[in-house]
């Protein structure tokens, strides 16, 4: 078996590795992916700490999944619409609003 | 009691009248007022012979605060009732003798109004029974003498003269209002008598000053003092504040005469003569340098001026120095008598001069001449043709030279004989006070035999031939105060004033002053002193007649050089220039640069707390954009120095604020752990 | 009927007016000067009954010592663990505000008599006229703090827009200046009235709340005496606390909850100073920005040039008194101890803005300007008669009050005359005036004599009152107040305001008459409408100096309440 | 273990409370079958029908007393209505402010809308942390979309901006939960076990999770740090959803914190002093919000700081920790929904009917629509908390509050708050009156007044209606307040 | 060894240029993640996992990044930004939450039971109704949300 610590450690670098996506990478859509990387740490976490008889953890990952497509869904929606008017992806070059 | 309140609101009538009346009318209410007055003058008369050694005295309640109350209230007393006659009746002629002189001014109506209502006012100044309603009728004599002298107020000079004196006399109020809180915190009260008695039961101990209601460090005594000292120096044109007096002879002369030189500056002689028990030995010294100092220095100007009217301002300067030294050395009855008589002479000598100017005008008027009426200089002459007005100038000026037999030699023997027992007392120093007497004694007579031969000898000057003096109107003034500056009038012994009527009515000694017991005069002096100041003003008569005798035409000419000591004269002792380099120009620099500091400072200061404001508003714009960004732009610069790895300096907005977003989280994290 | 509810009338009577003007047709502009007129004669027969209906009485401050007074319930909340919290609709005068109410109505109506001439947006200026005066009068009467605050507030707005709108050429910065002053000042006061409403107890309904007496019944000085006893021995409950906005409890240190934050036996500290003193600082910062005091007085001047005439008036003639009628009413009755210790720092600031308005009133060439750093000046003096917390001292400031109300407003009224005239008010401009408009010299000359302490107008009474007041200021401990150098410096302010005022004089009216950069066929003398504005105020000016006794009679007992109440402590 | 059946009635049971929202699903069904159907003249009305019920239902069955519903994963009481009501009325505004605009037609802005709400009412009524999450996420999404509804360049932006930052903000909350679940096995937050683990569990791991969380709530409600997305957002997104996003959400997720802080606070037992890193946070917003919009020249974008700032008074009554502050949050909360929305009416007004967007372009407008523009000015004053309009008894009460809270605990960095929050209304003075300002004192040459057009218009009455009851609630408060208070707030 | 595929495979995410092989990358990491979810005795989570996200979500990226990229002709990848920082607040972050977990209390080896489909499918009816209703209404949601963003850009396409 594989000890419960474990468990954390991968979450936290998967939540890091997730963040770091986000924060580095210019694509929306990498930034998208960072996300569920960032999403999946915590459902590692919830699942990991689901030791009882009531499988709490268990639902709540299975929500958070539902969620985290639902917000893809969306996501790309908008980053389609995004490409539509400014012709990239990159976050950095999408700069319209001004003071 | 009534007549007395009779008498003090008659001339009120007078001035709404006046004040009320158009223009077309305004010779009825000139006429109205002369009646008025007449009545006025002949109750006062009466008070007067009534009254006696008695005291009259009645108040009411005027206003209350807190539990102490404020009274309106009259006093009449000897001296009050002596200067009541004398206000009124000279007031009256004045009136008399304007309805005249001011026939064909634009201000008619005005003037006498004005005129009206600083006898209401002088008439409250004698009667009031406490200092506070002698301080608001001395403000309101203050404010009728600033709109007379500045009659003619399209006359620059006139307008400024005007402003002066309130604003002198104005700083000599404020030593008022400092006395009258010291009177109030330690009486309680500002009534004449209670503070009379109050003084006397107060005492100096351990350096405090305590009465039965408060104990003050004894210096407030000193500066009780000084400070009503200090408004009688205002109003009475004293050294350092005369400078506003001979500017204040650019009204019209009656008001000279009345104002400025019988009665307003006498004022200051009389509220010293009310307060004097409260004058400790300090300021007496003080008052006695002062006025000993004022007389010489007036006299010193008056010599050698070329306006009739200045030669008779300054000359007033200095008669009342030395009624103020008379106060000053204790024998503040002396003063007063040397106040009513000066009152009578010099109004005397004015209102001839006003003769003079006034015929001089006619003759400028007639013969289209530009010249300077009041200039001596062009007069000369005078004598034949205007025999009255001649005799009037020639009884005042001996009266005020002190000539025996005049009323002005009564008085300031009482004087003199006052200042040489005190220096005699004091020692040292104080002899100086006689002697810058005696001297004064000696200048008067120069500068006013000086004036004489000017203007009623010699030849003329200029054409005067068809001259003619004026109707009754004139004459009839000229000729009361002429025979009342004679000494017959005031002591049947016209050589000796301890035979005065005046004198023997007014009380014993009121010096009641704690520390200081001013000497009583001792009289034996008295023939000395006599026959010295008659010597000094023969010898004065004699210089004069000397240097301006008919037919010596020296140093008259316009153009002509003065000595030193002519050009001190001239100017005043350089005076208003001093003021002008030294008080004024700290005023306006101060003034100004406070002004700067209101603008550029003070008001910046607060426009700066806006100016932070938006300051930190761009500044946290600058932390939005720069730390913020300016995190991410340099952690890109950073990456691009040392990693080298990457080429753009781009960033993401996004991104970057998610960073400030997960900074600020940890800086969280850690604030808690 | 009038008895009961002339307070009301005379806030509500305006406000109405105000609201119906505002949704009258336009074409009826011309008429609607006469409503606002009409408002203000009305209020005007309301103050002269006021005026004479008022006892003076010398009751501690009491709900019985104030008189017209209407208490109507308004804001009940129950705050549960906090107790309860009351705000009142709470109406009344005594002495020190009962002659502002009465000047504040004889101003106003001044005012709408020389805002006869608005020629814009004529609805807009007459109701916002009509809410300022409303608001004002609110303030005078309200005794219960939030109301005060809310009228205080209230006034601010119509004051920013007529001076905004109706102003001179830099009216923006002047109206956004004052707004932004006061309002700092206002968030003080708001700052320690939270404080003081948390702290202070309403005794009546908290002996309804504890049983000791039934609602409706009169509350009478014993059970004020038990429930003050409970409350100072910790007997009540926190839930039974009725705390309360109201200023007359709030002056009896009896309310005060003991181990509240502004208790008077052991106050909390802040920064090291104790509370009530802090409070006190805070509440005499913003009364001062209104009064003005030196140096938070750098809008006034502005405010004061830029405003369109009438509403200078206004603004000299009583806004600044409610800057003073706050320290009256709030600051000192409520922190007496903090008052008596800051009486020497208040002092120095009254004789500061004496002395530093006079010298800047030297300084002006504005003739607006001059007469509003004179403003400053002589609202100097009321500062140096409070600090002073002696009999004399504080009837000399409540006098100063009303007389430089007077005074002040036909100050502005005057010179909204040549500036009507020529808008121009530089004095180097002029010269001479006095043989073109010898009405109007006259008048500048009585006004100007009357502001500078002439005796025979009130300004002198009140002056001399405060200078007798402050020189023998009260004494704690065997120790004057205020040391005697001030009264004796502030003498100076007055050789100094006679210097300006002579001097404007002597430039502008005396000499050649000679007019620069002014077309000449302007200048002529007042007209009948415009003297007739004069005329009373120099009835009123005149009276005050020469009968004292007709206000002093009226504020006496309440003046000598008030020096007792603060001494007591 | 309850049996099956008892599970399936106690559900049944919990549905009978749960009307409003079911009404909400059913409307929800309805308008997408309508629009579906093209009536797109009855969407409007529909779904005023909808919320109109919503709220009927809402005040017919007020809870006399706390439930715990569907086994426990939400808690319908007196305070979780209260605040339901005042998102429905939010919504309702909302809506009814677009009614001037193309949005009116579009039955996915209403969908989306009750999407907003029905989140709303979740997480106000939320007693797990799984609903949270859920509701979250309901708002979120339905607000990414809602900003793209100009469908220009510029929404788009925002939307992407809105997404990254909202999907992180989620996730990072997300992790918190996760931790918590580690550390308590039990989500359960109103639940005493809940409590107790919170206290056994050691500091470090507790406070990251704790701040991992509070950084979805603050996301939120759109406070400092969190808060850059807001101004991109209020600026490019429709005006009718920006004023439903500085509503809807924003009150949710601060009356969960208010529910949220009372069980993170622990009693005042906790190792975190929760009070003063929240009076820092309130303080930092109203810092950045009031002095941001200092300089702002877009109108919405100077409502997105205004608001920020106002998120920061709105912490305060949360920090004073007690009963009545909390009830002081429901009325500012009651009082800033009116105000805000009133004023986001207006400036749709103007967006719509002059093509406003600037404040500069405000000027003159006073001549033209004088009745709207007082109305403006009156709402201006409010936000700032000056009398006599509601704000300011708003402000009072939270700062009464404030300061009891001080005396009782003595904490200066309460202090500081007090003084900085009062402080900032001068500031904020300049930015509200630059509206006004512009309206009355520029003018504009051009301008013809013809006011008579424009005197009737359906934003006048509306308005008028909401500016009376800002100026009725300052002289009555107690009307508001006695209701409040009758909110049994035991927990 | 899941748990290093994992790890391996999100570092792959973070550092690869290309974005369809970070799409790729992604379902290995997910599938490795699925893995780990089996070793907590959460099958029925593990094929959720992969039959929504792998089946569901990478799909959607994958499209999303073919839309994207292949219209405008440029490579397919992503440069990135804020490298230093990025990575300095990662560590701190990684730091920080490895710090935490290491002071959670645990058993070290816990025991996971494996919750039958059956109990699952009741609990999520009953227990977790509520939950339930809602994400349903948040997926309608979801989809009402994307398709008026997605369809309205279509209809101005075809404009």
């Amino acid at each position: 078996m594989i000890p419960v610590e474990h468990f954390y450690y991968i979450s936290a670098v998967l939540f890091s590795v997730g963040l770091a996506v986000v924060l580095t990478r210019k694509n929306a859509i990498m930034v998208l992916i960072g996300i569920e990387l960032m999403l999946n740490a915590s459902n590692l976490n919830f699942l990991a700490s689901n030791t009882s008889e009531d499988p709490e953890g268990q639902f709540f990952a299975l929500f958070v999944i539902v969620v985290a497509a639902a917000e893809a869904a969306v996501g790309l929606a908008i980053i389609l619409k995004v490409y539509k008017y400014f012709k990239t992806i990159d976050l950095d070059k999408i700069a319209e609003i001004k003071d | 009691m009534f007549i007395v309140i009779f008498i003090l609101i008659i001339p009120l009538f007078s001035f709404v009248i006046n004040a009320l009346l158009s223009s077309g009318k305004a010779t009825f209410g000139s006429y109205c007022s002369v009646a008025l007055l007449l009545l006025s003058t002949l109750g006062a008369i009466h008070v007067l012979f009534f009254i006696e050694t008695k005291v009259l005295t009645s108040q009411v309640d005027w206003f209350s605060v807190g539990d102490q109350s404020f009274k309106v209230g009259l006093l009449v007393d000897f001296q009050g009732a002596v200067m009541l006659a004398v206000v009124s009746l000279i007031s009256l002629l004045v009136h008399l003798y304007s309805i005249v002189y001011m026939a064909q001014d634009s201000g008619y109506g005005r003037y006498f109004a004005t005129l009206s209502l600083f006898t209401f006012a002088m008439n409250g100044i004698v009667l009031s029974n406490n200092l506070l309603m002698i301080f608001l009728f001395w403000e309101l004599v203050g404010l009728s003498s600033y709109l007379l002298i500045g009659h003619w107020y399209t006359k620059t000079s006139a307008s400024e003269a005007a402003k002066k004196a309130f604003i002198v006399n104005r700083i000599g109020d404020a030593g008022f209002i400092v006395a009258l809180c010291i009177v109030w915190c330690q009486f309680g009260s500002f009534n004449l008598i209670d503070i009379q008695s109050q003084m006397e039961a107060s005492q100096i101990q351990n350096g405090y000053w305590s009465s039965e209601l408060n104990a003050l460090p004894k210096v407030w005594l000193s500066i009780l003092g000084i400070g009503f000292f200090l408004a009688a120096v205002g109003k009475s044109a004293q050294f350092p504040l005369q400078v506003w007096l001979p500017d204040a002879m650019e009204g019209p002369t009656p008001v000279s005469a009345l104002i400025h030189a019988a009665t307003m500056v006498a004022a200051g002689v009389f509220l010293m003569s009310r307060v004097f028990v409260l004058l400790d030995g300090l300021t007496l010294s003080i008052i006695a340098f002062i006025g000993a100092l004022t007389a010489f220095m007036g006299g010193v100007a008056a010599l050698a001026q070329f306006d009739i009217k200045k030669v008779l301002a300054y000359s007033t300067i200095s008669q009342l120095g030395y009624m103020l030294m008379g106060i000053g050395v204790g024998a503040y009855e002396a003063a007063l008598f040397h106040l009513f008589t000066h009152a009578f002479f010099k109004a005397a000598l004015f209102l001839a001069a006003g003769s003079v100017i006034h015929s001089m005008h006619e003759i400028a008027h007639k013969n289209h001449l530009e010249l300077d009426a009041q200039d001596m200089r062009l007069m000369g002459g005078l004598k034949s043709k205007l025999p009255v007005t001649f005799y009037a100038y020639l009884v005042g000026s001996f009266a005020l030279m002190g000539l025996p037999l005049f009323s002005g030699f009564l008085s300031k023997d009482a004087l003199l004989i006052a200042s040489v027992n005190w220096s005699y007392q004091i020692g040292n120093v104080a002899y100086l006070i006689p002697s810058l007497a005696f001297v004064t004694v000696l200048l008067t007579s120069f500068y006013m035999v000086r004036q004489l031969l000017l203007v009623f000898f010699g030849r003329p000057r200029i054409e005067i031939s068809d001259l003619r003096e004026f109707g009754w109107h004139f004459k009839l003034p000229l000729i009361v105060l002429s025979v009342f500056s004679l000494g017959l009038i005031w002591s049947l012994n016209p050589f000796d004033y301890s035979h005065s009527w005046f004198l023997a009515a007014l009380p014993g000694k009121l010096n009641v002053t704690p520390e200081f017991d001013v000497v009583i005069p001792d009289l034996t002096n008295h023939a000395l002193v006599g026959v010295i100041s008659v010597i000094l003003v023969a010898l004065g008569t004699g210089l004069a007649w000397l240097k301006f005798r008919p037919g010596r035409e020296l140093m008259l000419s316009k153009t002509g050089q003065f000595t030193l000591l002519e050009n001190l004269s001239l100017n005043n002792w350089y005076l208003d220039v001093i003021y002008e380099k030294t008080v004024l120009r700290i005023v306006r620099v101060s003034t100004s640069a406070l002004a700067v500091l209101e603008t550029r400072v003070i008001d910046r200061a607060v426009n700066l707390l806006g100016w932070v404001g938006v300051v930190f508003s761009f500044l946290l714009r600058w932390f939005d954009q720069t730390i913020v960004d300016g995190l991410i732009k340099f952690s890109a610069f950073f990456s691009s120095q040392v990693g080298g790895m990457t080429k753009s300096f781009q960033y993401g907005k996004v991104q970057s604020f998610i960073i400030f977003a997960l900074v600020s989280l940890l800086l969280l994290i850690f604030l808690i752990l | 009927m009038l008895q009961a509810y002339s307070l009301s009338l005379l806030i509500f009577l305006p406000l109405s007016a105000a609201f119906i003007l505002a949704f009258l047709p336009k074409k009826l502009k011309e008429h609607f000067k006469f409503i606002a007129l009409g408002i203000s004669l009305i209020q005007l027969i309301i103050g002269v009954y006021l005026y004479l209906d008022y006892q003076p009485s010398d009751a501690l401050y009491t709900i019985e010592a104030f008189q017209f007074v209407e208490r109507v319930p308004w804001i009940n909340l129950d705050l549960q663990s906090l107790g309860k919290l009351s705000a009142e609709y709470f109406l009344g005068v005594d002495g020190l505000s009962v002659g502002l109410v009465v000047l504040s109505i004889i101003i106003l109506l001044i005012g709408v008599l020389a805002s006869w001439n608005i020629q814009e947006r004529e609805r807009a200026y007459f109701s916002l006229y009509l809410v300022l005066n409303a608001s004002i009068i609110g303030c005078f009467v309200a005794l219960d703090f939030l109301l005060f605050y809310l009228f205080f507030e209230f006034m601010l707005l119509p004051m920013y827009f007529l001076i905004g709108l109706w102003g001179g050429p830099r009216r923006e910065y002047a109206s956004i200046k004052f707004f932004l002053y006061t309002l700092l000042g206002s968030i003080f006061i708001l700052i320690v009235m939270i404080g003081l409403y948390t702290s202070v107890i309403d005794p009546g309904a908290t002996a309804i709340e504890l049983g000791l007496m039934a609602d409706g019944q009169p509350l009478t000085p014993v059970i004020i005496d038990k429930v003050q006893q409970k409350l100072q021995n910790g007997e009540i409950l926190p839930e039974q606390l009725v705390r309360t906005f109201n200023m007359v409890f709030m002056t009896d240190s009896g309310n005060v909850i003991p181990d509240s934050f502004l208790s008077t036996l052991n106050p909390q500290l802040v920064l090291g100073h104790s509370a009530r003193f802090v409070g006190f600082l805070l509440l005499f910062v913003g009364f001062a920005i209104k009064v003005p005091v030196v140096p938070f007085h750098t809008w006034l001047p502005d405010a004061h040039v830029e405003a369109p005439t009438p509403i200078s008036v206004v603004l000299a003639g009583i806004l600044l008194k409610i800057g003073g009628y706050g320290l009256f009413r709030t600051a000192y009755l409520m922190f007496p101890d903090a008052a008596v210790h800051y009486a020497w720092w208040v002092g120095l600031l009254g004789v500061i803005s004496i002395i530093y308005g006079a010298f800047n009133a030297l300084a002006s060439r504005d003739l607006k300007k001059l007469i509003a750093f004179s403003s400053v000046s002589h609202m100097g003096f009321v500062l140096l008669g409070l600090a002073a917390l002696s009999v004399e001292g504080v009837s000399g400031a409540v006098y100063q009050m009303i007389s430089h109300g007077f005074i002040s407003a036909a100050l502005f009224l005057i010179t909204g005359v040549i500036y009507n005239r020529t808008h121009d008010r530089l004095i180097e401009n002029y010269s001479g005036l006095a043989s073109r408009m010898p009405k109007y010299t006259v008048i500048v000359v009585i006004f100007f004599f009357a502001s500078l302490g002439l005796p025979g107008f009130s300004g002198f009474i009140a002056e001399i009152l405060v200078l007798l007041g402050s020189f023998g200021s009260a004494t704690v401990e065997g120790i004057n107040l205020l040391p005697r150098w001030m009264a004796v410096t502030a003498v100076f302010g007055l050789v100094l305001s006679a210097a300006y005022y002579l001097w404007t004089i002597q430039r502008m009216f005396f000499g050649k008459y000679h007019v620069k950069r002014v077309n000449s066929d302007r200048i002529i003398d007042v007209n009948t409408r415009e003297f007739a504005l004069f005329l009373p105020l120099i009835v009123f000016v005149l009276l005050l100096g020469i009968f004292p006794s007709l206000l002093l009679d009226l504020i006496n007992d309440s003046v000598v309440t008030f020096v007792n109440t603060i001494l007591k402590f | 273990m309850d049996s099956l059946a008892d599970k399936i009635s106690n559900n049944l049971t919990s549905l009978s409370y749960f009307i409003p929202e079911l009404i909400l699903v059913a409307g929800l069904l309805l308008l997408i079958l309508v629009d579906l159907l093209r009536k797109k003249n009855l969407l409007f009305p529909l779904s005023l029908v909808i919320l109109a019920l919503a709220i009927g239902q809402l005040l017919v069955g007020w809870p006399k007393e706390a439930h715990f519903l569907f086994e426990g994963f939400v808690k319908l009481d007196q305070a979780s209505a209260a605040w339901r009501l005042i998102l429905l009325l939010g919504a309702s505004i909302s809506i009814l402010i677009a009614a001037r605009g193309t949005l009116k037609s579009m039955g996915e802005f209403y969908t989306l809308t009750f999407g907003i709400v029905l989140g709303g009412h979740l997480l106000v009524m939320s007693s797990h942390l799984l609903i949270v999450y859920l509701g979250i996420e309901l708002m979120s999404i339905s607000a990414y979309a809602l900003t793209l509804f100009t469908f220009e360049k510029r929404g788009s932006e925002a939307a992407v901006k809105y997404l990254v930052f909202g999907a992180v903000s989620a996730a990072t909350m997300l992790y918190g939960i996760s931790w918590i679940y580690t550390l308590t096995g039990s989500l359960f937050f109103l639940a005493p076990e809940f409590t107790d683990a919170l206290l056994k569990s050691p500091l470090v791991p507790l406070s990251i999770s704790l701040s991992l969380i509070m950084v979805g709530i603050l996301f939120k409600s759109g406070s400092v740090p969190f808060h850059v997305w807001s101004p991109d957002v209020y600026t490019a997104a429709p005006t009718p959803t920006v004023a439903l996003f500085s509503v809807v959400p924003k009150l949710a997720a601060l009356a969960f914190l208010a529910k949220w802080f009372l069980v993170i606070h622990l009693f005042g037992l906790g190792s975190i002093n929760w009070v003063t890193i929240l009076s820092i946070l309130a303080m930092l917003s109203m810092l950045f919000g009031n002095f941001s919009a200092l300089r702002q020249q877009n109108v919405k974008r100077m409502m997105a700081y205004s608001s920020i700032a106002h998120t920061g008074f709105l912490i305060i009554p949360i920090v004073s920790l007690s009963e009545q502050a909390t009830r002081n949050l429901l009325f500012y909360a009651f009082i800033f929904l009116i105000m805000n929305l009133a004023t986001f009416l207006v400036i749709n007004f103007f967006e719509r009917q002059e093509n406003i967007r600037n404040i500069k372009e405000y000027a003159g407008m006073f001549t033209k629509y004088p009745l709207l523009s007082l109305f403006l000015v009156v709402l201006m004053i409010s936000l700032v908390g000056l009398p006599p309009t509601a704000g300011f008894t708003a402000k009072l009460l939270i700062f009464t509050s404030l300061w009891e809270s001080y005396t009782m605990a003595g904490q200066p960095w309460v202090l500081a708050l007090f003084i900085f929050g009062l402080l900032n209304t001068v500031v904020a003075l300049f930015f509200y009156l630059k509206i006004p300002f512009y309206m009355i004192f520029r003018s504009k040459e051009s301008q013809l007044a013809d006011n008579e057009a424009n005197k009737y218009t359906y934003e006048n009455y509306f308005t008028g209606l909401l500016v009376f009851a800002l100026l009725v609630l300052f002289f009555k408060p107690d009307w508001l307040l006695g209701f409040i208070n009758k909110i049994n707030f035991v927990f | 060894f899941f748990a290093s595929l994992t790890v391996v495979s999100a570092g792959y995410i973070l550092f690869t240029k290309n974005i369809l092989h970070a799409a790729l990358a992604l379902i290995v990491t997910l599938l490795s993640v699925a893995a780990l979810y089996v070793f907590t005795a959460a099958e029925f989570v593990a094929v959720t996992q992969i039959m929504i996200y792998v089946g569901g979500i990478v799909v959607l990226i994958v499209f999303g990044v073919m839309l994207t990229n292949d219209v405008s002709g440029k490579s397919v990848s992503a440069g990135s930004i804020n490298r230093v920082s990025g990575a300095l607040i990662t560590l701190a972050v990684l730091l920080l939450f490895i710090y935490g977990s290491r002071q959670f209390t645990s058993d070290g080896y816990p025991i996971y039971k494996v919750t039958s489909m059956d109990n699952l499918g009741k609990e999520l009816l009953t227990t977790y109704l509520l939950p339930f209703e809602v994400a349903a209404v948040l997926l309608l949601v979801a989809l009402v949300a994307a398709s008026i963003v997605a369809g309205n850009n279509l209809k101005s396409n075809a404009l």
